[in-house]
């Protein structure tokens, strides 16, 4: 696609309208989010409260690769400390549901320093192999000080956000909402430009005197703080943290294809992705144990074919040939 | 006694963590792919060849062939379905093409899990031993067929090097390695080069799940698991090293034997992972990789 | 006219390995002035500026700038000190438009502001404007042609109003006219009172621009003073042309007898760079053909087109078929086989291996036969047989390489600057080899910017100049008609 | 501006499908009953065929007051996550009456809350950690709706202590044993246990070994266990299960099997060791060919004749749970109301398939824990045996010998009896 020959007053127009594309896909998923509750099941509420959650585990994924460029192999890292941290603050020490979520996303940010440090040495396999190694260290962590995380068994936290469908489900649409406005924010703003700028091309963005260290870390530590925070809400909506709500490998891999899915670097398609993939792998239940083997079919597909994504595909439709 | 009960034990283990991994890093030093459906292929290798020789008893030994068959389609099969596919896409952005390998065969590997746990159960599965019995090596009880699968690996792996550094073949494979664009000036065609990779690679690893299969037993549910370890020992090694993931191989082996006799079974895999995380902070590039 | 010095630079070295890059330079550059920096690929000129910029730590040296030595500082500092650098390369962001990034430069270093400021959006549509990117402002890079893109770059400078300009071959790929803004812009720049590093290994256009030159050659300052001085000083002639001009007329191919190479209209557009415009020329049976011009010229753009290792419009023909679209592989083994100037060794196999490699589609009697032959011509490699590649020296890899190429013996051999960075010793020895090539039936086609060592055994020259074949004839005419327009 | 893009659109679309289908309240609809078992895992698929059977058998008898009971299939892949999306979709969406599921107690632990929350009565016809009964008993108004439909860990070491004196320690004079478990939830207390319970019964405890459940080689543990020289390994394994027996059998470790090996119970066991289960013993509800009750039999016959092999234990534990569910919607008069279910089942007294079943009160340690002893629900010790589980004990069902492969070292043969 190319507008060589298009005058610049009509590739702005073009420009615009992309803009005002997206913002109309936006307007749909969103009206339509808030209108679900008066016409479907509590049951589909629940599967999409959890695809919510899902989705900002997925943003915040995207943010890191898709602007600061850095391959996380390990979200569940940054989601399972938050979780877990959250999890054990409540039944331990009883702190209210608002503390222990403010305190798993603190927490979280702690781990994303952690995986930041790695991040500003190594580049692609290696650093994408670190933060596979954390999750597997944080998995045996778990099992290890069973005495504190219940281990195997996870943990079930006595107060939960509420035991009414919509209730959740109206939670955590909030949160979605509130974490998709800031991160896509961010990623709009002067700060994600630079972002954008250090992932593609470090040497020169530095020479135009940016200090990409610092942003990066700061990219890591949004990412977690919304990582965590999604993960301790999912722990107050299931009740229990166990390893494989939100530790396993399995977990990460959702939220990566999820991502990749949606449209790289988008913010908002990954949101989409994580519906999908969610939704689909609920609608496929019937298929019994073979649900898992055809979503994971339709997203290589999808992968093999619209690269740019869902909602890359969404934007991009009309303009292709 | 102890020293030597580890010295054996471990050793068997750690030739297969190696084999496993050699083709593993074959592919990605040749053709810089990282094929994260590696425990995927493993495993069907591992559950067709058990399929043949107990469901439908046709023995061991035609079971274990038949499995490396297996392993090898497979492998063909990510090639040219997903790979290729991905390698040759105008769509994806040349930059990205890496962690759309990544994806693209994560998802493959997912789909071979549900397909294996769909067709044969999630059960962890062994083979008969291709040999019986025990032996005793200085009041060690070693099964035979646990000597029997390091010499086997052994044969392979050397084999692997016949191949590589004795014939054309083998040289035009490792030059790639180090340099594509100069081998397809002399006149070499790339493209059956990473088709012969691919075709080795399969024969490995399926010749590495048989083993496993016929030593701890394998589960569909292992696939994740087993990549996970192929990759690490990879980095470790350093990425397109055959002799680095050897020792790295051995290196993993050991350390989670000594973990497992020493200090507790629980925390085997623990020592490995730090060593990891550690060896590729001071050194990215690997124990023997070149950067 | 220039003002006081800005940067003082003493005893910069730099070495990658056991490659020394930069050795020993120093140079005053002071407000108000353009310094050229010149001296042929792979003398280390580009590695100065990075020094300068704190891309790459200097091993030593002092790098003073305003009372300051900055030198091994990070390079936001440096640039947040007044510096900035204009690369050779422009590597813009696939998903910002060119005002975006112009914004970028103009962009505070800090984490709290998310929104900029309402003047710089107009502070950067002004600078757009200077640059002649107005009317583009709002498009995506993918979409604009190369010579805006490099405008962009100098945009992106400007915004960030530095004191000191670092610019890397601001001139490579442009067409003559763009060639003339640029040198405005540039111009510009002193006549604001920076201070100006320009960097380019094409001399002509330095030498419109540069107040003060510095000639570089493997790493070393070879010269230093007002251009036409440096253009004059029989170093630099020599490294470039390696001194006097001298070439044997003989034209012992008939015209008559059968192209074995035909080129005819053959374009390349990288991306929005054209590299190579209806290129067209002829290499007869056994004939030795040079074709000379300066880096960025084309000459290897070329070759890899004809080895199909880039795609292209237009016709290549070898004995009469139309190769265009054949695999790299079958292209070479069809008897065309390029000797690149990267040289493509495989660096971790040793020197016998490497020849082996090359010779793997010969009988292996004919190899054995063949790689004597070639152990006469290049009697070093002999000795070297077990070595490793990656231990040679760059003259011994230069003659690996070519040896290698030979080992698949040619029907026409391809020979892209053998003698890029090589000392003067090492041409001799080459330039031998040359001659016994000649003397063989086979049929060269040497793409050099070294026009001494192109010459002499040469039967017919070409002259390519930004992506044209600009003259063509034989060496004897060279002189005569190029000899002093060349440089 | 043309657009749905199909992508976009998906999701929503399929969110009408779903909402779509709300089942339309007939009056003699048929009652409920949701099943959560992994289907890829042979326990998990024996949970929920067997409830199938029940259905089906209860349904030919007339179903329950006319009603015919419906049983709903999930597949939870063993997973706390899906498990609790399939709960919830068994309440919200398919209104079910109650629900009968897993046999891994992390995944029961993971829905028990759920069910306190949503009021729908559930039973777990597998699990085996005691906290299932001790929440109900700790919180018993928020809990009471959880029901363990199985012996809890406790009683299966109880169960297994009782057998090792009778078959271990007296015809074999084995006096030590090593306890060798998987860290796991239900484990815990079973080792506890143990530690108590074994040496009553005349072993001395050695050693105890906790090993991770993805262990793949025992090697180093059969080692460490050999260096103590017991009589006997006392097993607490369910996730792991081949590869610790097949290991066994290869590396010929002279010391004899026994305990509890959940995926020993299951019949295919031998096909997926290739015979190198032959001599491990292991407790289990019930085996084919004993009757414990009447109807042990013919519900193993009719499930083998149905199935091609022989159900899981918590097949036969499944079963019983549906048919409780039943004869406890009669009881409360046809009411499906949680709490009046709820109060019915408490009375259950039914005579299943593993024997006499009862669930323990309010103020009993574990409340609502199916109750253990003899008379009551025992559990039954199978062998393998040249392909087939011989029972063993209690003696009154047994129908074989206690004999062990040559490789093992026993302290004294069987004293002739």
């Amino acid at each position: 696609m190319t507008f060589e020959d298009k005058s610049p007053r009509s590739a702005r127009a073009m420009a615009r309208l992309l803009h005002s594309r997206l913002l109309w896909i936006c307007a749909v998923a969103v009206i339509a989010a808030l209108t679900l509750p008066l016409w479907v099941s509590a049951y589909l509420l629940g599967v999409l409260t959890a695809a919510y959650y899902f989705g900002i585990f997925a943003m915040s994924w995207d943010l890191l690769f898709g602007f600061a460029g850095e391959v996380n192999f390990g979200p569940t890292f940054l989601i399972g400390i938050g979780a877990y941290a959250a999890a054990i603050l409540n039944s331990r020490y009883g702190l209210s549901i608002p503390l222990c979520v403010l305190a798993g996303a603190a927490t979280a940010i702690v781990g994303g320093v952690l995986l930041a440090v790695p991040a500003l040495r190594l580049r692609g396999p290696y650093f994408g192999l670190v933060t596979l190694v954390a999750v597997l260290l944080l998995l045996n962590a778990v099992v290890i000080f069973a005495g504190v995380t219940g281990g195997e068994i996870g943990m079930t936290v006595p107060d939960v956000l509420s035991i009414d469908a919509t209730t959740n489900y109206w939670i955590a649409l909030a949160a979605l909402i509130i974490s998709a406005a800031i991160l896509f924010g961010l990623s709009r703003s002067t700060l994600g430009l630079i972002l954008q700028a250090s992932g593609q091309d470090p040497v020169g963005t530095q020479a135009l005197g940016f200090n990409i260290t610092k942003h990066k870390v700061a990219a890591f530590c949004t990412s977690a703080a919304f990582s965590g925070t999604a993960g301790a809400l999912l722990v107050f909506y299931m009740g229990t943290a166990s390893v494989d709500t939100v530790v396993d490998i399995a977990i990460g891999v959702q939220v990566i294809i999820a991502a990749v899915l949606g449209g790289r670097r988008t913010i908002l398609g990954a949101v989409l992705g994580a519906v999908f993939l969610i939704l689909a792998t609920e609608l496929l239940r019937p298929l019994g144990q073979l649900n898992t083997f055809v979503v994971a079919a339709v997203a290589l597909a999808v992968i093999l074919f619209f690269p740019e994504g869902l909602l890359g595909y969404a934007m991009h439709a009309g303009e292709r040939k | 006694m102890l020293t030597l009960q580890i010295l054996i034990d471990g050793f068997a283990i750690s030739s297969l963590y190696g084999l496993a991994a050699v083709g593993f890093t074959l592919i990605f030093g040749v053709s810089g792919v990282l094929n994260l459906s590696h425990g995927g292929i493993m495993v069907v290798a591992a559950l067709v060849g058990w399929a043949t020789a107990a469901e439908y008893g046709f023995g061991s030994y035609l079971g274990a062939a038949v499995g490396v068959l297996a392993g090898l389609g497979l492998a063909l099969v990510t090639y040219f379905v997903v790979v290729r596919q991905i390698q040759n896409s105008r769509a994806i952005p040349k930059e990205e093409t890496e962690i759309f390998v990544l994806t693209g065969t994560l998802l493959w590997g997912i789909m071979i899990q549900e397909g294996m746990a769909y067709l044969f159960s999630d059960n962890p599965i062994t083979m008969r031993p291709l040999i019986a019995g025990v032996v005793n090596i200085f009041g060690v009880r070693t099964p035979a067929n646990e000597i029997l699968i390091a010499v086997l690996c052994w044969v392979v792996i050397g084999l692997l090097w016949l191949l590589v550094n004795r014939t054309g073949a083998g040289k035009a494979l490792l030059a790639a390695s180090m340099n594509p664009r100069g081998l397809s000036l002399l006149g070499f065609e790339l493209s059956r080069i990473y088709l012969l990779v691919w075709v080795i690679y399969g024969v490995l690893a399926g010749v590495a799940g048989v083993l496993l299969a016929t030593f701890l037993g394998v589960s569909s549910a292992n696939a994740g698991q087993l990549t996970a370890s192929a990759f690490s020992i990879v980095v470790l090694g350093g990425l397109g090293s055959v002799s680095g993931s050897l020792v790295a191989a051995y290196l993993v082996g050991y350390l989670e034997t000594v973990t497992a006799y020493l200090i507790a079974p629980t925390l085997r895999p623990i020592p490995a992972l730090v060593l990891l995380v550690l060896a590729v902070y001071v050194r990215p590039q690997g124990l023997l990789g070149r950067r | 006219m220039s003002g006081p010095v800005r940067l003082r630079i003493r005893g910069l070295a730099k070495r990658f390995g056991g490659l020394v890059a930069v050795k020993d330079i120093g140079f005053d550059l002071a407000a108000g002035e353009i310094l050229g920096l010149i001296g042929p690929n792979g003398s280390g000129k580009s590695t100065v500026m990075k020094l300068i910029m704190g891309v790459e730590r200097p091993d030593s040296g002092t790098i003073e700038f305003a009372g300051k030595d900055i030198a091994g500082w990070p390079a936001h500092r440096i640039a947040r000190a007044g510096l900035n650098m204009v690369f050779q390369h422009s590597r813009p962001l696939h998903r910002q438009t060119v005002l975006e990034h112009v914004k970028l430069a103009l962009l505070p270093d800090s984490l709290v502001r998310l929104a900029a400021a309402p003047h710089i959006e107009e502070r950067a549509r002004t600078i757009a404007a200077r640059v002649g990117l107005a009317d583009v402002a709002d498009r995506h890079p993918s979409t604009l042609p190369f010579a805006a893109l490099r405008r962009l770059e100098v945009a992106k400078a400007i915004a960030r109003d530095p004191q000191v300009m670092l610019i890397d071959e601001p001139f490579a790929g442009l067409t003559l006219a763009e060639i003339g803004d640029f040198s405005d812009l540039i111009r510009g720049f002193r006549d604001e009172g920076r201070a100006v590093l320009l960097v380019d290994h094409s001399v002509k256009s330095v030498a419109a621009l540069a107040d003060r030159t510095l000639a570089m050659y493997l790493g070393e300052k070879v010269a230093e003073g007002s251009t036409d001085e440096v253009m004059q000083n029989e170093t630099v002639r020599r490294v470039y042309l390696g001194g006097k001009i001298e070439a044997a007329e003989r034209s012992h191919v008939p015209a008559e007898t059968p192209a074995l190479l035909e080129v005819e209209d053959l374009s390349v557009l990288y991306g929005k760079a054209q590299a190579l415009d209806r290129v067209g020329c002829v290499v007869r049976e056994g004939e030795f053909i040079s074709i000379v011009g300066l880096n960025g010229a084309g000459k290897t753009t070329l070759f890899n087109a004809i080895s199909g290792l880039v795609p292209y419009s237009g016709a290549v023909r070898f004995e009469g078929h139309d190769i265009n679209g054949r695999t790299v592989g079958a292209i070479a083994r069809g008897g065309v086989v390029q000797c690149p100037e990267s040289r493509e060794l495989f660096t971790h196999m040793s020197v016998r291996e490497n020849l082996d490699l090359g010779g793997q589609h010969l009988p292996p009697a004919a190899r054995a036969t063949h790689l004597e032959w070639l152990f006469d011509l290049f009697p070093i490699l002999r000795q070297r047989q077990s070595q490793h590649a990656r231990t040679l020296s760059g003259g011994e890899q230069q003659m690996l390489a070519i040896a290698r190429s030979m080992m698949m013996q040619p029907k026409l051999l391809i020979l892209d600057e053998p003698t890029l960075g090589l000392a003067p010793v090492i041409l001799e020895q080459l330039s031998k080899a040359m001659d016994r090539l000649r003397s063989t039936s086979i049929t060269v086609l040497l793409g050099e910017q070294n026009v001494t060592f192109a010459l002499p055994h040469a039967d017919r020259v070409y002259v390519l100049d930004h992506g044209r074949i600009t003259w063509e004839g034989a060496p004897g005419r060279f002189a005569r008609e190029m000899g002093t327009g060349y440089l | 501006m043309k657009f749905t893009p199909p992508a976009v659109a998906l999701p929503f679309a399929a969110a009408f499908a779903l909402a779509a289908y709300a089942p339309p309240a007939a009056a003699q609809e048929p009652i409920k009953i949701g099943v959560i078992g992994e289907q890829s895992a042979i326990a998990g698929a024996s949970l929920t065929k067997a409830a199938e059977m029940a259905a089906d058998d209860i349904n030919a008898h007339g179903g329950v007051n006319g009603r015919k009971i419906q049983v709903i299939t999930y597949d939870d892949h063993s997973s706390a996550t899906d498990a609790v999306r399939a709960f919830q979709r068994a309440v919200n969406q398919d209104k079910v009456v109650a629900v009968i599921g897993s046999y891994i107690s992390e995944v029961a632990l993971a829905i028990e809350p759920w069910s306190a929350r949503l009021h729908m009565p559930f039973i777990t016809p597998g699990a085996a950690s005691n906290d299932i009964s001790k929440h109900v008993h700790d919180d018993y108004d928020h809990f009471k709706y959880t029901f363990h439909g199985w012996l809890n860990s406790a009683f299966i070491a109880q169960s297994i202590c009782d057998y090792s004196k009778d078959i271990l320690v007296g015809p074999f004079g084995m006096k030590t044993a090593v306890v060798m478990s998987e860290d796991a939830a239900w484990t815990t207390p079973l080792d506890a246990r143990y530690l108590e319970c074994l040496p009553t019964a005349g072993l001395k405890v050695l050693d105890h070994i906790r090993f991770n459940p993805d262990t793949t080689d025992f090697t180093p543990i059969y080692n460490q266990i050999e260096a103590k020289h017991p009589d006997v390994i006392i097993t607490g394994i369910s996730h792991v299960g081949v590869q610790p027996t097949v290991q066994w059998h290869d590396q010929q470790v002279p010391i004899p099997l026994a305990g509890q090996s959940s995926q020993a119970t299951t019949s295919t066991f031998w096909k997926d060791t290739n015979g190198a289960t032959e001599g491990v013993i292991t407790a289990t509800a019930a085996s084919p060919g004993v009757a414990l009750t009447d109807s042990t039999v013919p519900f193993t016959d009719a499930y083998t004749k149905r199935y091609g092999d022989s159900p899981a234990y918590c097949g036969y534990s499944s079963y019983d749970m549906v048919h409780i569910i039943a004869e406890a919607i009669q009881r409360a008069g046809g009411s499906t109301d949680p709490d009046k279910l709820v109060t019915a089942l408490e009375q259950t007294d039914h005579v299943g398939t593993v024997g006499r079943e009862q669930f323990y009160g309010r103020n009993d340690q574990f409340t609502h824990g199916l109750k253990y002893g003899p008379g009551l629900v025992t559990g039954v010790a199978i062998q393998w045996q040249n392909g087939k589980q011989m029972t063993v004990w209690p003696a009154d069902k047994a129908n074989g010998k206690v004999t062990f492969p040559s490789f093992v070292k026993l302290p004294k043969q069987a004293s002739a009896q």
